[in-house]
């Protein structure tokens, strides 16, 4: 299967999510410039954590006006999946590919440590390998983590189970414990959580190696299957 | 206030406005045998930046001879950007300390932010990746909203700066003491790697080649901050606020891909980053290196504020620009480099033969003056030096008796002593794991990261007890050197080398330039004697507050490599049922302890000793036992002495207690800071094999499983606590002082 | 060249997490009187003149300058003063 | 009650980083008009009256709201709009 990893001036988790999907998963990956891209290519779309434009005004913010945007809405169209994660989470919201926003973590600090996590829903693309309520630990490392979204909002993530992934001790205020939500479609995933920095044991966890897993092996499953 | 650079040349003289920016009579008498004329403004700015002790070293050159720089592995030392060790598999560690301490007194936020990123460029520039960055920290006591405010802001200030450009916050150190009151040190380490065929030097070799500025355009940013770095920070230091410069971590990591985007073509001749004293030490250092001379106009160099003139361009310390120096007619591929990642490159001026340093404005010639000058003539002072008084007094009188009633008492207040608490409160906000290769988070005697496609990692600490130092410089130097590679070797790894960041009062004080000829030589003997050469470093000077001197503050900042990842070791116990050892007797060494800070309030009397034979043997045999794989977990004894010691040793939420035994006196087992101890847990079956392999180790007690921490001395239970109470305490006391009110 | 300045608020509603620690630190340095803080940001644009200089502003800000989501804006033109 | 709006800008010559980057993304969006952009923060502050209230306001922004070193600030006093 075949990623893309989309580069934005500032991005500084794109080699760490090249290197878990290309040399710990094996699958075939590309580090792609924001200005050069042409993601027709790509099956898989990984939006990856830093500090896109410096995260200044709103993280993510600018980098969700950037051209390349219009490329990664065509592609979610198209039903192929886009991870989002942390900086790229952010992105996602600024761009309205999912609902909510963030805001300043409630103690107003940066956090970097591990979390555990729940799964939420086992049913989606990213995380079918899970067992639904499976207790995951992956590092977290923001200081925009606390996701807000209004109660109607809220309602709608909840009937359609887009609540991926919850945080067991919510370390940043989020609403709802919420730590990953996707879209309604499903191909959509953003979350705080770092996976690709916790698909080694030397590191401390490897619970994200199912989250790339899961979407390999859907991918497959339903590539397969059209073909 | 000096405005104006109009004013002329017989003037400054005359008014000797030359001592405004920092010259001497003398200095400037030899400014001028050196032009065979007046300088006029701009020169004697360049002049007195140049041959500031920031850049010129003037008064430490003198003591930084007598470190050994030299190794089988050392490719770099001291002298350029950073210093570079071997690690086999053409591959290399470049690392190098540096000091922002009067900015971060005056501004903390941007201090901070901008020393992180001064060390970043010096790493980067040498062609090599920035993988970790430390920090050690030192403030007054934790009670005054000033200093709460100076550590909260310089804590942010690095956050904000290393987490965005990418490089892991992996380590460090904080401590606390009265003498930092009024001049916080803030101190920042970077490490790099790099393949040997990418080492970058700053020369500007090649006549008719092009001066390439990249980056940001130059500001008004931290004018004269580099003469003011080496000032005493006086009442006034307020008014130099316009002096600090703002930081701008996102295009620091843009210029760091450029720059590790551009080291690969063969079009560039050298690199170096503008940090103190901006483009003037890097254009004539670079010139200086290769034997060349430079001219340069300032109309091409790219500026953010209107009608600056030559003196402030020239001294200018706007962050986040590099000068590089280009293959004649290649300009244009370096440039597309820069512009891909949205930066400016142009050309500011070329390499000449003639040994000079032009410097022109609105074509006029506003500065010419020979490059040696700069660089390689600046004037030397051997200052003298003064045995200190209160020396005399601590060594005739020795240490006083300290007295401890309520043992467990007394470590639950070591344990809540700012210096020896938890500091998770200030690393939980570094990102100290992006880059994904710290397999050893903050919280242990070293930081870990591996090296990716190998099997190798690196280990790296800083550290200095200045309370030692203070007592004792020569033996407290040696002490600073030798538990910083306790730090290596406790984490599996072999020590390579070390940066020095070498802070210290006021050097003309006879008294003060003693303690740093002292502590250079006792950490030069320890570096002898543990085989860890300096191969980099950093002096900062005039560390005082209102006269008063900071304690004498020599930081080590040591990398050693594990051979192997199965190496790599945690310093906390592993599992109940392994046998705890302590390696090195105890004796009742209390001067300079935290306890004698408790109980006393004060530090006096005797450092602890250290022998470097033993030293150097102990580091030895433990290293051997983890690399044969006999070792579950290792920490060195350090501020408070074998209780803390143990305490920290079962802080990691695993439920793990503590039993062990004891006899003697109960005050100096729990808390003398006898040198050269460790304590290590052995699996039981694995016990024999250890004791062969480490001389001095004496098994005292076994790793529990019932979470209780027992210490028992001549029969009597001493202490008996439940772990998690102590973690907690230990856990709490610095998020807890932060809230107080004062 | 007029001076555009756009003041983007957190709507109401939605919690500062920022002014309330200011409310506290104001509070518990004897500003007892302070009964809220709510934190915005002000972003001052040098713009050159046109047409429908108001019109485009209240597109930067719908495009970047504020999301809906949590925020709303308010700007005013001013003529610039020249240096 | 009083609704006190201050507003802190960093001092001319100061860097700022996130105006510049401000600036250039709306170029890049095709708004070529703005010259220039700077980033500062308005707080709004729901105050109890108070005699020396002015005075008091003062004395917030010099020991919290702003920093002196690379800040100015300025503030309205408004009366607030009871909920
Ligand atoms: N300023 C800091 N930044 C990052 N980590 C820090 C800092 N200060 C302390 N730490 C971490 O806290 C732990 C304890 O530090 P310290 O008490 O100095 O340990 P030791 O005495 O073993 O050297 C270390 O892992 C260190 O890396
Ligand atoms: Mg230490």
């Amino acid at each position: 299967m075949k990623f893309a990893v989309i580069v934005f001036p500032g991005s500084n988790c794109d080699r760490d999510m090249y290197h878990a999907v290309k040399d710990v998963l094996k699958e075939e990956a590309d580090l792609v410039w924001y200005q050069s891209a042409n993601l027709e290519d790509y099956e898989a779309i990984l939006l990856p954590g830093g500090f896109s434009y410096g995260d200044y005004l709103r993280s993510g913010a600018v980098a969700a006006t950037s051209d390349i945007m219009q490329q990664i809405k065509a592609h979610v169209s198209k039903g192929k999946p886009v991870l989002g994660v942390c900086n790229g989470f952010q992105i996602l919201l600024e761009a309205g590919l999912l609902p909510g926003a963030m805001q300043r973590n409630k103690n107003l600090a940066f956090m970097c440590h591990q979390e555990p996590l729940v799964v939420e829903n086992n049913e989606t693309l990213f995380t079918s390998l899970y067992e639904q309520g499976e207790i995951v630990r992956f590092p977290i490392a923001h200081g925009e983590g606390n996701y807000f979204c209004d109660e109607e909002t809220l309602e709608k993530l909840k009937a359609n189970k887009q609540i991926v992934f919850t945080y067991r001790n919510n370390p940043n205020g989020s609403v709802a414990d919420i730590a990953g939500i996707r879209n309604e479609e499903g191909n959509v995933l953003g979350m705080m959580p770092h996976p690709e920095r916790a698909v080694e044991a030397l590191l401390g966890s490897a619970d994200g190696v199912k989250l790339f897993q899961s979407v390999v092996k859907n991918w497959r499953e339903s590539y397969v299957a059209n073909t | 206030m000096l405005q104006t650079h109009d004013i002329h040349p017989e003037q400054i003289e005359r008014d000797k406005l030359y001592q405004e920016m920092g010259l001497s009579d003398k200095e400037y008498d030899l400014v001028k045998d050196i032009l065979k004329r007046r300088p006029n403004f701009t020169e004697t700015g360049i002049f007195s930046v140049m041959w500031s002790e920031h850049c010129s070293y003037k008064t430490s050159k003198p003591l930084l001879k007598k470190f050994p720089v030299k190794g089988p592995h050392v490719i770099q030392g001291p002298g350029e950007g950073a210093g570079i060790i071997d690690i086999g598999d053409n591959q290399a560690v470049v690392f190098k300390i540096e000091s922002h301490n009067h900015p971060s007194a005056v501004e903390p936020y941007q201090g901070a932010a901008t020393g992180v990123g001064g060390i970043i460029r010096d790493v980067f520039s040498m062609g090599a990746r920035p993988i970790a960055i430390m920090n050690s920290l030192r403030f007054g006591n934790l009670t005054t909203d000033r200093v709460k405010y100076l550590f909260t802001e310089v804590v942010n200030g690095i956050a904000g700066y290393g987490n965005c450009v990418g490089v892991p916050t992996v380590g460090g150190e904080v401590q606390f003491d009265e003498s930092y009151e009024g001049n916080p040190l803030v101190n920042a380490m970077c490490v790099g790697l790099i393949n040997h065929d990418e080492i970058q030097k700053g020369i500007a070799a090649g006549i008719g080649n092009t001066v390439l500025y990249a980056g940001a355009p130059t500001g008004r940013d931290g004018i004269h901050g580099a003469t003011f770095a080496s000032d005493d920070l006086g009442e006034d230091a307020a008014k130099d606020r316009p002096a600090v410069q703002v930081g701008d971590p996102f295009m620091e990591k843009l210029l760091i891909e450029a720059c590790l985007e551009v080291i690969h073509s063969d079009a560039l001749v050298g690199m170096q980053d503008m940090g103190a004293a901006g483009l003037t030490s890097s254009a004539s250092e670079m010139a200086s290196k290769a034997g060349t001379g430079m001219e340069m106009d300032l109309d091409n160099v790219p500026q953010r504020e209107q009608h600056m003139n030559a003196y402030e361009m020239m001294l200018s310390e706007s962050q986040e620009r590099m000068l590089m120096v280009v293959k004649k007619g290649r300009e244009q591929e370096i440039i597309d480099v820069f512009e891909k990642y949205g930066l400016q490159a142009v050309a500011v001026g070329q390499v000449i033969e003639e040994k000079v340093f032009r410097i022109k404005q609105h074509g006029e010639v506003m500065a010419d003056i020979p490059v040696d000058a700069l660089a390689d003539e600046a004037p030397v002072y051997h200052m003298p030096s003064e045995e200190a008084d209160y020396y005399k007094d601590f060594q005739n009188s020795g240490t006083p008796e300290v007295v401890v009633e309520d043992h467990a008492g007394m470590l639950k207040q070591l344990l809540q002593q700012p210096t020896i608490a938890s500091k998770e409160w200030v690393y939980d906000q570094y990102d100290s794991m992006v880059q994904t290769n710290t397999v050893v988070t903050p919280g242990s005697d070293s930081a870990v990261v591996r090296i990716k496609g190998t099997n190798k990692a690196l280990a790296i600490t800083t550290d200095c007890n200045s309370r030692y130092i203070y007592l004792d410089p020569e033996v407290g130097g040696k002490i600073a050197v030798a538990e910083a590679a306790r730090n290596i070797v406790c984490s599996g790894a072999r020590p390579l080398g070390l940066t020095d960041g070498l802070n210290f009062g006021n050097p003309t004080n006879p008294q003060t330039f003693w303690q740093m000829e002292k502590s250079v030589d006792g950490m030069s003997e320890a570096c002898t004697a543990l085989r860890t050469p300096v191969i980099s470093g950093n002096v900062s000077l005039y560390n005082q507050s209102q006269g008063k001197s900071i304690f004498p503050t020599p930081i080590v900042g040591m990398v050693g490599l594990h051979e192997s990842l199965e190496h790599i070791t945690p310093s906390h116990f592993q599992s109940a049922g392994d046998a705890i050892y302590v390696i090195g007797e105890t004796a009742p060494e209390f001067g300079g302890s935290e306890l004698q800070n408790v109980v006393h309030g004060k530090y006096e009397g005797i450092a602890p000793e250290i022998d470097l034979e033993v030293e150097a043997k102990r580091q030895q045999q433990i290293l051997q036992a983890i690399q044969a794989g006999l070792v579950e977990s290792a920490h060195d004894v350090s501020e408070g002495g074998l209780s803390v010691g143990f305490a920290e040793s079962v802080f990691n939420g695993a439920g793990l207690g503590v039993d062990a035994t004891f006899s003697g006196d109960a005050t100096a087992i729990l808390f003398s800071e006898t040198q050269s101890r460790f304590i290590i847990s052995v699996k039981e079956d694995k016990k024999a094999q250890f004791e062969k392999t480490v001389e001095d180790a004496t098994q005292v007690g076994i790793v529990t499983e019932d979470a209780t921490f027992r210490i028992q001395i001549n029969g009597a239970q001493v202490i008996e606590e439940k772990t998690e109470e102590l973690h907690q305490l230990w856990k709490g006391a610095i998020p807890c002082l932060l809230k107080s009110k004062a | 060249m007029k001076k555009v300045i756009v003041n983007v608020t957190l709507k109401s509603g939605v919690l500062d997490p920022q002014g309330k620690a200011i409310q506290e630190s104001l509070n518990s340095l004897g500003y007892k009187e302070v009964q809220q803080a709510r934190v915005g940001k002000s972003i001052e644009l040098q713009v050159d003149e046109g047409p429908d200089l108001e019109e485009r502003v209240k597109e930067m800000c719908d495009k970047l300058l504020a999301n809906p989501v949590i925020e709303e804006y308010s700007f005013v033109v001013e003529e610039a003063v020249r240096s």
